[in-house]
């Protein structure tokens, strides 16, 4: 019976199904809000779906000189990972259900799509998509090591805990350490999802979608979809981190609905205020002044451990 | 002052909370502004058949037909949608007190075939009555009759035009037969006819 | 209908193609994605990798260079189904550019031509309905 | 470390018109750029010559949509140049207002692709928005959004209607605070000071060798413009400044067009405010034989036109020198050592558009470059040897 369960999270709620359903609808939210940023009006609320159903049915092609196999099943393995942190991440906010170590499960998790974009892009064998695939790469070791200072932040400052069930509980942003950690994974996340200023890996004016230029029908389709999945995902993982966690329970839900919705327009609206930084000047970014705030945060919130001071 | 982003972040803000900038179109019409140069469009009333939109029509948009078989011979004046550049030209030009053709405020002019990509206007012709080709449009010679008035006493290609269109003359003398007579003078002539006519009768 | 063709008028990716035009044209293109007129409306984008177009908008009057690649992209690269606008009548019948010896043939002579859109350049707004039109020409047939 | 070439174009994002730039990269950095054009090249000066001078203008027009108006604008200067005569005040005023119109909205145009090609489409649509109102000025004074159609030799094609002026004014008027807001905050943005300081250095000497013209000499320290220098139309009637900073880099470019635009509005209010009364046109009739030039100070740098007439209503010859023509080359002195990401923009900051500019290289069908420039004056001047020989000259 158990084994059922598990296939039903994975596939329907809250795993595949849900996942991309909400996450369809969260790319709605930044195509509308980009647009009502821009004064234009934006999409219909359904245009992802479209916009998915119509990827499907279109022909695709595939280089000739890539490796066909690693080509099309590149996509899949990001969507997989995806779903997969997804499902871990509600089952621990819905039903506690948790393994010792899922943060570090899902930390992994999360970086797998970027390197299915990246071997994606290597496998179509086009330059720019090459070129696209470094930049990835670079950007990868540019955010994780921040990143993970504010993984080990939250750790520290849950009590030692990697269950997310136990993180979850304890709403991080509540002292200086937290705030800063929590802005700096914002940004990281902003560059796990590839939005500007972090996009350089696609960077359309520039080489043309990057990894992606080579891809089209279901293969695209199946990116686009994880790229929606990663925009519901990823803010979710924020709250479960940072903001105490997921609430279903009476006003509960308007509160966690209102959460995801912030950090979702937060993003946006970062997208929308900046431009992309040279890939150069975002490792810059994230190792000289991001990794060491991040650090100073973690020994800020180490001292306040030791020191029994919660708002440290 | 200096202030980073957060000009910007009003700006989003203001744009955010203010309603967008997007036209109703196409939920509503859009009407150019009056000047606006859209689709010429022949009067077929005022056109007069001159061609001279034609000769000055920069993109060659403008061409014309004469159907001389038949009993009434007809030019069709052609504007190829699918050639002109909107620049007026034609307009500006037509002797008609340029409003033989003009510059309509037509702009959704999106269509599928290009073979049928073309308005055309008839214009009755007047042939010449000895040899049958073309002189003008009936409506070019009238023009030109009552712009020089009584002058066009002096070219009976014009009075006789004249006198037909006010009915004095019956309008169907068909005579395309030369009798090297003196009566072939007092005909509609074309320019060689007429050179003709008056060199050899005497 | 079926749901491909439903979805793919509900969500045409236009790639835009310039055959030796004089810009305009093409800057009205780029108007059509702007504030005023904003395409998204209707589910268009303008997308960067031919891969990715569903539709391809084509301007300039055929010019013999360009020519030989934009039969190469309509004919390898654009994955089917596929439909192509002319815009302005460089698009068409080369317009002003008709007797230039680089423009030899126009644009229909090498490629299918859905639908044209007249103009010098056609306003925004004449492209927008050009693009309506042709949805509801599709969808008339089917 | 490897080589490898990097082609962007020709049908590529980040331009609208077709064209090649073979960028050779060592990892990111961009060694060695060609630019490959010829994908838009319509043979304009051949059909200008099988056109009269009145039609010309139109060919001329539509060398490029966004110079549409300073194409002309050299154009017929040159054949008044021929005769030689004045135009009226009323039409160089008309012709003032509208050749500055094309500048603010051939800027904000800039504007936004600059925006675009850095992912910052906010800016784009902020910017275009506002282009969007001065199109709709164009349209009421000239009837199109573009391709005014508005030049004639001897004067201007149509007048402006005064009931019109109201209106117009207003709605460059509504434009100024929004300009004022984007202006300071481009001006403050970090981001793009990290982005645009200090790439594409183009030096106050190489922009005198390469003959920059415009913004980008402008913006290198080099105070020419057509509109102070010979001053023609309404340019010297009127009050503006010419706007150069000496930072070299696209910075500067950026900040040059941004404030052009503030001189340009300035310009066309005036023009609008104290348009004198009287003819619009000298409704010419001949050109004499002779041969003539016209500049004009496009968006992008003088614009330059020579014609010849030999008497008939045709120029016997008439030849083409745009901005961009001159601008491009400078590239080779910006692009060679900056990143891939950096060397879009700074392509992009010359403003580059090929419309004009076509000229000609042989490659081979695999695109391998057979003959350039060099090459091809070489075997000219080897054929005309030959014939020479052939013929028993010397
Ligand atoms: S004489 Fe005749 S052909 Fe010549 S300009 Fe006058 S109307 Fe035209
Ligand atoms: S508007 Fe211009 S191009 Fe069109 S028919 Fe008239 S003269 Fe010809
Ligand atoms: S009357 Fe005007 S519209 Fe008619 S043919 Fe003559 S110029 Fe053209
Ligand atoms: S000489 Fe005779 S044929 Fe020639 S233009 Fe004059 S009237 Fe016509
Ligand atoms: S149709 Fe007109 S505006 Fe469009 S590209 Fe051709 S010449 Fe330019
Ligand atoms: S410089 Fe650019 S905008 Fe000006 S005419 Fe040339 S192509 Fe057009
Ligand atoms: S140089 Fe270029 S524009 Fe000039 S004639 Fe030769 S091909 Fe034509
Ligand atoms: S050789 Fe060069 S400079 Fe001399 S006329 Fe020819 S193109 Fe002009």
């Amino acid at each position: 019976m158990e084994i059922t369960r598990y296939i039903f999270a994975f596939l329907i709620f809250p795993g595949f199904l849900f996942t991309v359903i909400v996450g369809l609808f969260s790319t709605w939210v930044d195509r509308k809000v980009t647009a009502r940023v821009q004064w234009r009006v934006g999409p219909p609320l359904m245009q992802p779906l479209y916009d998915f159903v119509k990827l499907l049915g279109k022909e695709t092609l595939i280089p000739a000189g890539g490796s066909r196999a690693v080509f099309l099943s590149a996509p899949i393995v990001g969507l997989v990972a995806v779903i997969l942190v997804s499902t871990i991440l509600w089952l621990a906010n819905l039903w506690g259900t948790a393994f010792v170590g899922d943060l570090i499960v899902v930390v992994y998790l999360l970086v797998i799509p970027s390197l299915a974009i990246m071997i994606g892009g290597l496998a179509s064998g086009n330059p720019l998509a090459t070129t696209g695939a470094s930049r990835e790469m670079k950007l990868i070791l540019a955010y994780e090591l921040p990143f993970l200072i504010c993984m080990a932040t939250v750790i520290l400052k849950s009590g030692m805990s990697i269950k997310l069930v136990e993180i979850a509980k304890t709403p991080i942003i509540g002292s200086i350490s937290g705030v800063l950690v929590a802005l700096i994974a914002l940004l990281c996340i902003q560059a796990k999802l590839g939005f500007v200023p972090f996009d350089v890996a696609e960077a359309e004016t520039e080489i043309m979608s990057g990894p992606y230029i080579e891809y089209s029908g279901v293969p695209l389709a199946v990116f686009k979809l994880t790229q929606a999945t990663m925009l519901f995902t990823l803010p979710i993982f924020l709250i479960t981190a940072f903001l105490g966690g997921l609430n279903f329970s009476g006003w509960g839900i308007l509160w966690t609905v209102l959460k995801y919705l912030a950090i979702l327009v937060l993003i946006v609206v970062i997208k929308n205020t900046n431009p992309r930084v040279r890939i150069d000047q975002a490792v810059k970014f994230f190792w000289y002044y991001l990794a060491p705030v991040a650090a100073a945060a973690f020994v800020l919130a180490v001292f306040g451990q030791i020191y029994a001071i919660s708002w440290l | 002052m200096k202030l980073p982003k957060i000009r910007e972040l009003l700006e989003a803000v203001k744009a955010f909370t203010h309603k967008p900038y997007t036209s109703k179109f196409p939920f509503q019409p859009h009407e150019p502004y009056p000047s606006f140069r859209g689709q010429p469009e022949y009067n077929v009333d005022k056109c007069l058949g001159c061609l001279t939109c034609e000769e000055i029509c920069p993109a060659e948009a403008i061409a014309h037909q004469d159907n001389t078989n038949g009993s009434a011979p007809k030019r069709v004046m052609i504007h190829y949608t699918d050639t002109c550049i909107f620049c007026g030209c034609c307009e500006e030009a037509c002797i008609a007190d340029h409003e033989g053709i003009k510059l309509s405020n037509k702009w959704e002019l999106a269509f599928f075939e290009r073979e049928k990509a073309f308005e055309t206007i008839e214009k009755d012709l007047q042939l010449c009555e000895i040899c049958g080709s073309v002189i003008a449009c009936k409506d070019h010679l009238k023009w030109i009759a009552e712009k020089v008035g009584e002058l066009s006493f002096s070219s009976p290609t014009l009075y006789q035009f004249r006198f037909k269109s006010l009915g004095v003359v019956d309008d169907n003398i068909v005579s395309a037969v030369k009798d090297y007579g003196r009566s072939d003078r007092v005909k509609i002539l074309c320019a060689r006819c007429r050179r003709e006519t008056t060199l050899t009768t005497a | 209908m079926n749901l491909t063709l439903k979805a793919l008028l509900k969500s045409p990716w236009v790639f835009h193609l310039s055959t030796g035009s004089c810009n305009n044209c093409d800057i009205e293109i780029l108007d059509c994605l702007t504030p005023r007129f904003d395409i998204e409306r209707f589910g268009m984008r303008l997308v960067g990798s031919i891969r990715h177009a569903d539709v391809l908008l084509v301007t300039g009057s055929g010019n013999r260079k360009s020519m030989l690649r934009v039969k190469k992209i309509y004919e390898e690269q654009v994955p089917k189904p596929c439909v192509v606008v002319g815009i302005g009548e460089c698009a068409m019948s080369r317009g002003m550019f008709i007797h230039s010896y680089n423009c030899p043939r126009p644009l229909d002579s090498d490629i299918p031509v859905d639908v044209y859109i007249p103009g010098c350049p056609p306003k925004p707004e004449a492209i927008i309905a050009g693009v309506v039109k042709l949805i509801n020409k599709i969808k008339g047939i089917e | 470390m490897q080589k490898s070439v990097i082609s962007i174009g020709p049908y590529h994002p980040l331009q609208e018109e077709p064209e090649l730039f073979m960028l050779t990269v060592e990892g990111e950095t961009v060694v060695d750029i060609e630019v490959s054009i010829g994908y838009n090249h319509r043979g304009i000066e051949k059909l200008s010559e099988r056109c009269n001078f009145d039609q010309s203008t139109f060919v001329i027009e539509r060398i490029c949509g966004i110079c549409s108006t300073s194409h002309p604008f050299a154009y017929t200067r040159a054949v008044e140049d021929i005769i030689p005569v004045e135009v009226p005040e009323r039409a160089r005023y008309i012709r003032t207002i509208i050749a500055e119109g094309e500048r603010i909205h051939s800027h904000l145009l800039w504007y936004g692709l600059a925006g675009h090609f850095l992912g910052y489409n906010t800016v784009y649509m902020w910017m275009w928005k506002l282009r969007e109102e001065i199109l709709d000025v164009m349209e009421i004074l000239s009837g199109n959004r573009n391709n005014y159609a508005m030049f004639k030799p001897g004067g201007v094609r149509r007048d402006i209607n005064s009931d019109d002026i109201p209106l117009a004014l207003k709605k460059i008027d509504a434009i100024i605070p929004t300009l004022d807001r984007l202006k300071k905050a481009i001006l403050d943005d970090p981001v793009l000071h990290a982005r645009l300081k200090g790439i594409g250095i183009l030096t106050k000497e190489e922009a005198v060798d390469y003959c920059a013209l415009g913004p980008t000499s402008r913006a290198s320290g080099v105070a020419r413009d057509v509109r102070k220098d010979a001053p023609y139309g309404a340019y010297d009637r009127v009050d503006w400044d010419m706007i150069v900073t000496e930072s070299c880099d696209v910075w500067g470019k950026a900040v040059v067009r941004l404030l052009e635009m503030y001189e340009s509005i300035k310009i066309v209010k005036t023009c609008l405010q104290n348009l004198p009364g009287g003819e619009i046109d000298l409704n010419i009739k001949s050109i004499p034989p002779g041969e003539g030039i016209g500049a004009h100070e496009a968006p992008r740098g003088e614009t330059f036109h020579y014609v010849r007439s030999d008497g008939t209503n045709r120029p016997a010859r008439h030849k083409v020198r745009a901005s961009t023509f001159m601008n491009l080359p400078t590239l080779k002195a910006t692009v060679p050592g900056s990143s891939i990401s950096d060397a879009t923009i700074i392509l992009a900051a010359i403003d580059p558009c090929y419309c004009c500019t076509e000229r000609m290289a042989v490659r081979s069908r695999e695109g391998k470059k057979l003959y350039g420039g060099q090459e091809l004056i070489r075997l000219s001047q080897e054929k005309t040897k030959k014939i020479k020989r052939e013929m028993g000259i010397k």
